[in-house]
């Protein structure tokens, strides 16, 4: 069949390139040219996903891999470079891209025996396991919707995501009270041009960031990918220099931050009262409840990664407020 | 294969062959304006003509619609990222190759 | 029809590995950064044929995303991360390297 | 051998590229890079062992594991950076200490 031996290349051209990309980004010697190989890999991910049939992860990967992952990398590259010119050149000496040398060896082998035995435990995995496929399938109905991962996120496994939701507060919480790092760098103001496809991207943003909640109810899509899509809106705001007033910053702001976790810890309890067990929908209402946690845990989730990007309060902030 | 699938193939290698320019002149062209130059138009005319391609095919007008958007968001961003990396490359005294 | 598909998807992705040779090799950062821009574009291009390929129409709705945030990295380098002296003295250097 | 086992054996390979490359670099930024190309092989292991169910769809259980798992590491690895950005300002370098020569 010519098909599958074009798709059979197709596939291992990929899967090389995957690992070459990773090998590159990781050995080469400017951090800079590092970060645009991992940006590669990271495109070079989302096509994986799609052949691998998860177009839900593969939405989740092109939102993240190909807005904030390279951003986040960018911004911290250039404030990592602005310290080591205006810091002290006497601390800096320190050798740069030292190894541990006479280990090396001995971890090559240690690792390339790990390899060795995690690839054959997955040769010898069977061909076909249904897994949990056959479950979801089977309460599918009950569920509310109709897409099996949406399904599996907002019902089946509720409480992952909640504690999902969480961790994202923690590690938020955890940039704020590191507090200001570095003075960033004042933003030269935004050219037109930039100006006007913030004008234009912005809403449209928003309006992919809806529709991918909406229709991951039945298709792929569903509030992680839609609150990923959203934080690109506001790391796009916040790169051509538009920063949120310092009013908005505070209560309003941390309102958003966590309406989505206050919303599931609310669902849970008053599941738990009703029903008896955490996060157990009843069926006639789970598709309209599902809604309304997504729509939450959507905002909260943009809000979250965009004030991740923003990165600690600046002393100027702290200042004023 | 009937006349649509004939259209298909033929706009698809089109396609293909402008990606392929584009390729080829972000790796021989001598500078950064001229690899502007390079990939900007020919990755739009080859994705407009690899969007038109699959519009023909397309099952439903809602798809079409789809399509089409891509393809003027990709251009918008192409057109969009080539004039900021002209004009920062200016402003950072990079000139313009000469023959 | 559909390993015809198939097959240009896998042309496509052969460019993007021979695109990756401009990133390797620079000089500059920006000349780094626009072999990225390239390489969304041929994402795009690459998961439109094979939602076509699959009959799966969810593919496109990624080709959209990618495409609405094909510029965000870009805009960062553009804002943030372009180096502002070093590039200076570097740079009319390398250009008459290349005119010789 | 199956597309699955395929990319199964790509994410090992990913996950010891990136585990060496985690140990044997100093520069913190080249360990956080390290540690994403880690997640992303586990990601790829999940996502391709998932595909074995036998009919045309897999297994949704991994794949809402990993979406909350790519959300999780972008999270992370910003509070990552963060961390190197503050070590770096306070001691001029974004590398560790090595306790063994001082």
């Amino acid at each position: 069949m010519e098909t599958v031996m074009v798709a059979w290349m197709f596939d291992s051209l990929l899967g090389l390139g995957l690992l070459w990309l990773a090998w590159q980004s990781l050995a080469c010697s400017d951090l800079f040219k590092a970060i645009v190989l991992f940006i590669a890999f990271g495109l070079l991910m989302a096509l994986a996903w799609v052949r691998l049939e998860a177009p839900d992860v593969a939405l989740a990967e092109a939102a993240i891999g190909a807005g904030l992952t390279g951003a986040l990398l960018m911004v911290a590259l250039a404030q990592l470079q602005s310290i080591e010119t205006n810091g002290d050149a006497a601390v800096a000496t320190v050798k740069k891209g030292h190894c541990i040398r006479p280990l090396q060896w001995l971890l090559l082998i240690a690792l390339s025996l790990m390899a060795t035995g995690l690839g054959y435990v997955i040769i010898s995995f069977p061909a076909h396991v249904p897994g949990l496929s056959t479950a979801v399938a089977t309460h599918l109905e009950a569920s509310g919707v109709s897409n099996p991962v949406t399904a599996v996120l907002l019902n089946f496994r509720g409480y992952d995501t909640l504690l999902e939701l969480v961790v994202l507060l923690l590690a938020l919480l955890g940039v704020w009270s590191l507090g200001g790092t570095v003075p960033q760098q004042t933003t030269t103001p935004a050219p037109l041009v930039l100006e006007a496809l913030t004008r234009l991207l912005v809403p449209m943003l928003i309006l992919t960031a809806a529709y991918l909640l909406w229709v991951g109810a039945h298709a792929p899509g569903g509030a992680f990918q839609a609150g990923s899509v959203l934080a690109a809106a506001g790391v796009l705001l916040l790169l051509i220099g538009r920063h949120p007033r310092a009013a908005l910053m505070a209560l309003p702001l941390r309102l958003i931050l966590v309406l989505g976790p206050a919303t599931f810890v609310a669902m849970a309890v008053v599941t738990m009262l009703i029903e008896g067990a955490l996060l157990k929908f009843p069926p006639e209402h789970a598709g309209k409840l599902i809604l309304l946690l997504e729509t939450t845990a959507m905002l909260s989730i943009g809000a979250t990664l965009a004030a991740l990007f923003l990165g600690g309060r600046r002393h100027t902030d702290k200042e004023h407020s | 294969m009937t006349l649509i699938d004939y259209l298909t193939v033929v706009l698809l290698l089109a396609g293909a062959i402008f990606f392929f320019a584009g390729t080829v002149g972000l790796l021989r062209f001598p500078d950064v304006y001229t690899r502007l130059h390079a990939l900007t138009k020919a990755d739009n005319v080859g994705l407009g003509l690899m969007v038109v391609a699959l519009a023909i095919q397309a099952e439903s007008w809602a798809a079409v619609g789809k399509l089409l958007l891509i393809w003027l968001l990709v251009m918008l961003a192409g057109a969009s990222v080539a004039h900021l990396v002209a004009r920062g490359a200016l402003r950072r005294g990079i000139r313009p190759w000469k023959q | 029809m559909q390993t015809f598909y198939l097959a240009l998807a896998l042309f496509l992705l052969l460019t993007l590995g021979a695109g990756m040779w401009r990133v390797l090799r620079g000089p500059t950062a920006a000349d780094r950064m626009l072999a990225a821009q390239l390489f969304g574009t041929t994402a795009v291009a690459v998961l439109l044929l094979l939602a076509q390929a699959s009959g799966n129409a969810a593919l496109r709705d990624v080709a959209l995303v990618f495409a609405l945030l094909a510029a965000v990295t870009a805009v960062a380098f553009v804002q943030r991360a372009w180096p502002k002296q070093k590039q200076e003295q570097e740079q009319p250097q390398e250009t008459e390297r290349d005119v010789d | 051998m199956s597309i699955a086992h395929f990319y199964a054996l790509v994410g090992v390979g990913l996950i010891s590229l990136g585990l060496y490359a985690l140990i044997v670099h100093a520069h913190l930024l080249r360990k956080i890079l390290a540690i994403n190309v880690m997640g992303s092989g586990i990601f790829l292991l999940l996502v391709a062992l998932a595909k074995r169910t036998g009919t045309a769809l897999p297994d949704p259980v991994p794949h809402a594991m990993v979406i909350t798992g790519i959300v999780v590491a972008v999270s992370a690895t910003a509070l990552a950076l963060t961390l190197m950005l503050k070590l770096s300002a306070q001691t001029g370098c974004a590398e560790l200490p090595d306790d063994e020569k001082e």
